[in-house]
């Protein structure tokens, strides 16, 4: 029993790491200039993680081979050097591996997090809601209209609650269900959530990032692959939570023209 | 239970009761001080501090108990209303954050 | 090994007593204190956080001479109860029973002021909803914390009659007042932190 | 001096049934009411986790009878996505609050902490009964939710603002269901805040002489330091469930902010923080997790020496590394919240000290599974899920290092990852730890043994089952797939389907293996083989060294006097290879012989 035991361990744990050895499931191609870094720091931390998963399964399988259904006479012994030894390979070994991959990792999430974006990166506004995301583009003034929350109408389509009647600001912004970005191209992206809480989140972009309703959260980042990703909503909003997408479509600067002319047409 | 203070007079209790009453006028005092919220908050809470410490120790004779006992009650509130305090930067960014105040 | 030789002494030595030589029940008032010290502060907290994060926060207090004069009366009580613990360790029950008499009185007091100030802000139309002077998270978060403060003061006071009624029956003791007197004395001391953060740092200049 | 513990003892047995079995001041009756309550909580938890899986497997397919569970919900036995939701909320809360902090720590403790330490009950019975009937009664304001209203709240067990604050406009049970789940919780935080209390009192006082406290068994030590936790956790929770449901009922805007715009209308709440619920959530939530894994780490040890035969490499280390989880969990919580809005420095506070928490687990594991080095270990139900427990542990474990770091989890955040790191490390290592537990104390408990085989049974299943499920979680995670979904619909998630049927076919078929438990223990709870003696595991701790079941003062009115550290394992002694706690006799050890 004990055998079997150690035998259905060591299957177990052989399986678990062979599809993440074949990356049969893998996070998707990375089209960010930050998102190298974090997956550095993820497969550097599945190596870690990996080998410390497979070693401890190892172990335990071994000893309950090896030490289960003893021998009669069979003396009792202790692991030489004791649990003193242990300790100091905990911390050796594991908490300097953590501290090392935490102090890399933080250099990869201050690129994200904590560096402003440039002067130049494109402004757009994404306003999240039960149950879709609509993106704001400021237009040729660069300047977004003020919104007014007693004025957003579902129905006549005013999602942000903008007043182009009174504001000169708003009379040109562009309000769109798909976002379009020009590729190689810095976006500063404000978000804001029109009720409760909502999340922002492209595999391909490493970017993930909530939404607070009563705090307007930015995020920058810059996209290098022209194609067409999905948007999704990862914090629990509601019933549509599952269905509140949108879709990111990364442009040639040429097509994004295009595509804002064709915007600017429509509104 | 016999403790120390019992065999002392009220004496050392009226003292500290006059020291308890004498801190909180401080606190009245600092309120009318003409300085921003945050300056008289930490000045507030810092008498506040005082006084509970006085309290907790005196009053409710946490000084002439064992000073395990004193250990283990002040390390244990303390550790963990000191984990409590991780918040208040975005407390800050409530403002600075208001909706499109960029 | 029979049974029989692992009961050995006598009921002194069968335990290895409470631990820092304090009561159980003691102990267990000291250990709710603890927790009740996180609910107060996480109750402050909150309303440090919302206060800080509001630009445009309410100072509606004029006058310092209610909350100064009910701050005066709790520690006052916090000292009468002292005599009474006093008392009851002398021995004198009559003294003892007074005084934590006294200091119920000067609980109710208390209550009395606090529900009073309570309507009269109610009067000025302060609600759990709205005040007339700026956001209305103040009246909820004043109203709020006073209000769990309060709730323990009139749970004091009724602990207080309780207590001091079964001490003078005999069927409480010295060590309950002095349980007792703990609760309080802490009641009295989450005042101290309530008072400057909820009343002072609210004071129209 | 009024002696607490020698009063306990001149209560004398109550002889009414409702005194006896309902409403009684006897740990050890309470203890097993706790078991029942979790026992029927982790039945509830388990099958809504099958209707779910099912729904997620294949969306359009009936479930035969749920509609008789609601009619809205699921007609014709058809999930809708908020009931998908409500399930989900219920699952994880039930699971969380009413299981894994229940069983492992308020059951097992009530019915053995007492008695591991010598002492003849609680110091205040009357509490601990009140802990009970409290928490009885949070289980059924939220079951309640499944009738009233417009069902349970859909907001998950994190409930996070301004969803659970706004009202029934933010959707399904989002009114009363809310009203509800908060009330429940916060009865669930007083009942355990007068368990806590108890705990610790009677680990503190009530050690008879002897016990010091390095002599008590690594169980005692866990709940006690559990009990620390639940001592200050619960009781920030616990206002914060106030302030939510004043939200709720009286309209205040804690945790709302303002002009949140919800069906084009504007809401009339303002100026609260959605954060300041997670700071309060979390703070209260990350040393909830390590509420329900501490006792399963003690009960798991307990359990090892003894079919091992021979202590723990190290009493000491085991001991100071439960105590750093407890220390440092609470200063760790900010990682449930690295892309949630929180300030972004913050991030980094809060990565370091979860970095920090890894190497004592890391010791805890490490000083297990090397005290297997050179041990007689005895293969049955108990020691093999004590096994699989450190097994998923580690498991578990591991993919902790990625959520440690918030770079990483701006991919992993909210996907599945995160649903595999803790179903893996605290809910079916705990489970396992439950599980152990009860194979383990079933005949001390009962004076019955459990069968053997059927628990072998049950433990292959579950041990496979258990990875086949929450392995490809992971893996799910990994391709991005985010949980809280009723269905997938994003493109990306279709080729994730099929992982998604065979997780479903893992988890029926593991929760069905949950039946031969259920039956195991209710036929040998009745009709199993009489237990040989007290004493069947030869072991040393105090309850073995009683009568079976133990008597009402549980020592038959003799205070025990402890002679020896609690596991004086691998020696000679007239009994066998082992020296109990209460005996006066010598220790020789087998080297002593050489």
């Amino acid at each position: 029993m004990a055998k079997f035991f150690a035998i259905t361990i060591i299957i177990i744990a052989i399986a678990s790491a062979i599809p993440i050895l074949r990356h049969t499931w893998a996070p998707p191609e990375d089209i960010s200039t930050h998102g190298a870094l974090i997956d550095e720091q993820l497969s550097e931390t599945m190596a870690e993680a990996g080998i410390s998963f497979l070693a401890a399964q190892f172990v335990l399988a071994f000893f309950i081979w090896k030490f289960s259904n003893p021998a009669p006479d069979a003396k009792l012994k202790n692991f030489p050097g004791g649990a003193k030894g242990l300790v100091i390979a905990a911390f050796l070994v594991v908490g300097i591996e953590v501290m090392a991959l935490g102090i890399f990792g933080a250099k990869a999430w201050a690129n994200v997090y904590l560096t402003p974006p440039a002067a130049d990166a494109m402004p757009i506004q994404v306003q999240a809601g039960q149950f879709a995301f609509y993106f704001r583009y400021p237009g040729p003034d660069g300047k977004f209209g003020a919104t007014h929350p007693e004025l957003i109408n579902e129905g006549q389509q005013n999602y942000y609650g903008l007043d182009p009647e009174h504001d000169v600001d708003a009379r040109d912004d562009i309000v769109a269900a798909e976002m379009a970005i020009p590729v190689n191209k810095e976006i500063h992206l404000l978000m804001h959530s029109k009720d409760v809480g909502h999340s922002f989140y492209v595999r391909e972009l490493r970017v993930q990032q909530d939404f607070v309703p009563g705090l307007d959260v930015s995020l920058h980042f810059t996209a290098t692959k022209v194609g067409k990703y999905e948007i999704v909503c990862t914090q629990l909003c509601g019933l549509g939570h599952y269905n509140m997408k949108a879709y990111l479509e990364v442009l040639s600067q040429q097509d994004f023209d295009d595509w804002m002319k064709k915007e600017t047409a429509m509104q | 239970m016999t403790t120390a203070q019992e065999h002392n007079g009220i004496g050392k209790d009226l003292i500290v009761y006059v020291c308890l009453l004498a801190l909180a006028g401080v606190q009245f005092v600092i309120a009318y001080q003409n300085i921003d919220a945050s300056q008289m908050l930490t000045r507030m809470l810092v008498v506040a501090c005082v006084e509970a410490g006085l309290a907790a120790l005196f009053f409710m004779h946490l000084w002439t108990e064992k000073r395990g006992f004193l250990l283990f009650v002040a390390v244990f509130t303390i550790a963990v209303l000191l984990g409590l305090q991780y918040g208040w930067t975005d407390s800050y960014r409530m403002v600075t954050g208001a909706p499109f105040s960029h | 090994m029979s049974q029989a030789d692992l009961t050995i002494g006598h009921s002194t030595t069968q335990t290895l007593g409470p631990a820092f030589s304090i009561p159980t029940k003691k102990f267990a008032m000291w250990l709710f204190i603890i927790a009740d010290t996180m609910t107060f502060a996480a109750c402050l907290v909150v309303y440090g956080f919302l206060r800080n994060g509001t630009p445009n926060w309410p100072r509606p207090f004029h006058s310092i001479t209610n909350v100064a004069i009910m701050t005066f009366i709790l520690l006052t009580s916090s000292l009468t109860m002292l005599i009474g613990l006093r008392s009851a360790r002398a021995g004198d029950k009559g003294a003892a029973f007074r005084w934590t008499m006294i200091t119920a009185a000067l609980g109710i007091v208390f209550a009395f002021l606090h529900i009073r100030e309570w309507l009269e802000l109610i009067d000025h139309g302060m609600t759990l909803l709205k005040n007339p002077w700026g956001t209305g998270l103040f009246g909820a978060s004043f109203f709020s914390i006073t209000g769990l403060h309060l709730t323990h003061v009139t749970c004091g006071i009724i602990a207080l009659l309780v207590v001091g009624v079964r001490y003078k029956g005999g069927r409480y003791n010295a060590d309950d007042i002095e349980v007792l007197g703990l609760y309080w004395h802490f009641v009295d001391l989450v005042w101290m932190f309530v008072v400057p953060l909820v009343y002072l740092l609210n004071l129209a200049h | 001096m009024h002696d607490v513990a020698a009063h306990a003892a001149h209560h004398a047995p109550p002889t009414s049934f409702i005194r006896k079995h309902v409403f009684s001041l006897d740990h050890k009756v309470i203890g097993k009411q706790y078991y029942a309550l979790a026992l029927v909580a982790a039945f509830v938890g388990m099958f809504l986790s099958w209707f779910m899986r099912i729904h997620l497997a294949w969306n359009d397919t009936a479930i035969p009878g749920l509609q008789l569970l609601s009619k809205t919900g699921a007609p014709g036995g058809v999930m809708t996505p908020e009931y998908y939701l409500q399930l989900m909320t219920m699952h994880g809360t039930i699971m969380v609050f009413f299981v894994l902090t229940t069983a492992p720590f308020a059951a097992f403790g009530n019915y053995f902490l007492p008695i591991q330490v010598g002492a003849e009950d609680m110091p205040f019975p009357h509490f601990n009964m009140m802990s009970f009937w409290v928490t009885f009664v949070a289980f059924l304001v939220l079951m309640s939710s499944f009738i009233l209203g417009d069902g349970p709240t859909l907001g998950g067990w994190t409930q996070y603002a301004p969803l659970n604050a706004v009202g029934s406009v933010a959707g399904p049970g989002q009114g009363l269901g809310v009203v509800l789940w908060a009330t429940s919780i916060g009865l669930f935080c007083v009942g355990q805040l007068l368990g806590s209390l108890n705990f610790i009192t009677t680990t503190l006082d009530l050690r008879v002489k002897g016990m010091s406290l390095m002599r008590l068994p690594l169980t005692a030590w866990a709940w006690f330091i559990t009990s620390c936790m639940g001592l200050t956790a619960f009781a920030v929770l616990m206002p914060a469930c106030i302030l939510v449901i004043l939200d709720h009922v009286a309209g205040t805007s804690f945790f709302v902010a303002s002009n949140l715009v919800i069906n084009d209308q504007v809401q009339p709440h303002s100026g609260g923080s959605t954060l300041l619920w997670q700071h309060l959530f979390w703070f209260f939530g990350h040393p909830e997790v390590y509420i329900a894994i501490v006792p399963g780490l003690g009960i798991v040890s307990h359990i090892l020496i003894t079919n091992m035969r021979k202590p723990m490499l190290s009493h000491r280390t085991l001991i100071y590394s439960m105590g750093a989880l407890a220390v440092l969990s609470y200063m760790v919580y900010g990682h449930h919240m690295f892309v949630s809005g929180m300030n972004p420095f913050s991030s980094l506070a809060f990565s370091f000290p979860t970095l920090v928490i890894t190497i004592p687990s890391t010791i805890v594991v490490l000083v297990q599974v090397f005290s297997l080095y050179g041990s007689k270990l005895r293969i049955n139900s108990a020691s093999l899920f004590s096994l699989g427990f450190i097994s998923m542990f580690v498991a578990g474990g591991v993919s902790g290092f990625f959520l440690a770091q918030p770079s990483i989890d701006i991919m992993l955040h909210a996907t599945y990852f995160v649903v595999g790191h803790f179903h893996m490390v605290m809910g079916v290592a705990a489970m396992f730890g439950i599980f152990a537990g009860t194979y383990f104390w079933f005949p001390k408990m009962t004076g019955r043994m459990m069968n053997e085989t059927l628990g072998k049974a049950h433990f292959w299943l579950s041990f496979v089952g258990a990875y086949c499920i929450f392995m490809p979680f992971h893996y799910l995670g990994l391709a991005g797939n985010v949980r809280r979904y009723s269905s997938f619909v994003d493109d990306f998630l279709q080729p994730l389907i099929p992982v998604h049927r065979f997780i479903t076919v893992a988890a029926l078929l593991t929760g069905a293996a949950q039946l031969i438990f259920l039956y195991n223990l209710i036929h040998s709870r009745f009709w199993g083989k009489l237990a040989p003696n007290d004493n069947p595991w030869e072991a040393t701790s105090l309850e073995w060294s009683t009568a079976t079941p133990p008597p009402f003062d549980n020592f038959g009115g003799k205070h025990p006097v402890v002679y020896h550290d609690p596991y004086q394992y691998g020696v000679q002694s007239s009994v066998g290879d082992y020296v109990m706690q209460t005996s006066p006799e010598q220790v020789k050890t087998e080297s002593d012989e050489q």
